[in-house]
């Protein structure tokens, strides 16, 4: 399986890591991605401060699960950190299978446990104060949705 | 042993990391969040809902029972926001 | 909500197609993107037919109930017809909404329509010989598990 | 009024569109791809499986129990292999 995990400062291409995993793989019939953008509900500015290191290797266990959990062809995860601003990328992650269901449970499994479990924390500036983001609750359920299912869907 | 705090941990705190020698009655993260929290207010107000704060030893997350025999790098930290 | 709906002979470039959705909208925080891609498995070509004008009606009928649905940014669905070769393209959904939840749900919905009520036959060829697709059960059961739920979760 | 036909079932027919002009018992779908299934052996073959073949109306899906009256386009079809 191909795998990319990568933490950046810089901006992604979304279109063009899609195509670098899908190339010249013609057992890939189904590519999700989900791209993760930065909204600019009330904030002026975002900041992700990370663990580095044990983020790198927090998302590789979880693309291990993915990887035992449904049939996979490929993986990438990007990531960023420092400081964005409202229509900035955050996080990319696409999954490839030969077919849509593991693509589709695979990028949403990924998705549920980087919200939770990657070690990454958001600092929003609003006007002239800034605070850190609370974690939501529905991302912990989210999460935990998939300890509950046996449902490891082709 | 190394401890690392993170976003508002280290905030509060006023520091990204740290070498100390915690004393021999320290066995768990969660008697080293205790002992953390007694010296100095910005340690206790870090600490002041241990609940909220989560832990890693070596890079894995890890609950507060957890010994602390062997460890390299202890991380404290609020609940992560990524994605 | 940005909705297009496009059915084309000519590829399509999936990147450009999110790129698009996206830019200039700081209200959206979620793209999910799917693409389905001709597989190599023993085929040598596969040729797409469809009904004109009926594909079109179809496919917005069901970009309007996934609006009724789900908190939708916006919707683009391409799906090519004629002859295609293992590795082309063959359809992509993106799907945009403030948060993740209902972008997945959303894109998984209109894939799983798309499979199954969407007037499009696939005829694949295998060495000397066509022969007709036949539709799966599978895609049947995917597609009737969203009269089921009432789970228009987000 | 006006009918389509595609894929398989097209191919068995020979010919992708026609005019017809039914008799006044066909009422239905049901009926219609009754009387279509008389008119040679190529369309016997087409519909030798009445369970399988999808109809729309002016597209959109209709079921075989639907009423033709007001019907201008009618098609028949296999079951979608889309996406």
């Amino acid at each position: 399986m191909m795998r990319t995990i990568r933490l950046q400062r810089e901006d992604f291409d979304a279109g063009a890591e899609q195509a670098a995993l899908a190339r010249g793989r013609p057992d890939i019939g189904a590519l999700v991605a989900f791209t993760g953008i930065c909204r600019g509900d009330g904030i002026s500015a975002m900041t992700l401060e990370h663990y580095p290191g044990m983020a790198e290797e927090e998302i590789a266990r979880h693309v291990e699960e993915a990887e035992r959990r449904w049939s996979l062809k490929g993986v990438t995860i990007i990531h960023r950190f420092g400081r964005l601003v409202p229509g900035d990328n955050i996080v990319l992650v696409v999954t490839a299978s030969a077919h849509r269901a593991a693509a589709f449970a695979a990028a949403e499994f990924l998705m549920d446990y980087l919200k939770t479990q990657a070690p990454f924390w958001k600092r929003e500036e609003r006007g002239d104060s800034a605070s850190w983001v609370d974690a939501k609750a529905a991302d912990d359920q989210a999460a935990e949705r998939w300890n509950r299912r046996a449902d490891a869907a082709e | 042993m190394k401890l690392l705090y993170f976003a508002w941990v280290r905030e509060r705190i006023g520091k990204a990391d740290e070498e100390v020698e915690a004393p021999a009655h320290v066995r768990t993260v969660a008697d080293l969040v205790g002992w953390l929290s007694g010296r100095g207010e910005q340690y206790a107000y870090a600490f002041e809902n241990p609940k909220v704060i989560r832990a890693a030893i070596d890079r894995a997350h890890v609950r507060a029972d957890t010994a602390l025999a062997g460890a390299h790098e202890i991380a404290f930290f609020p609940p992560m926001t990524g994605g």
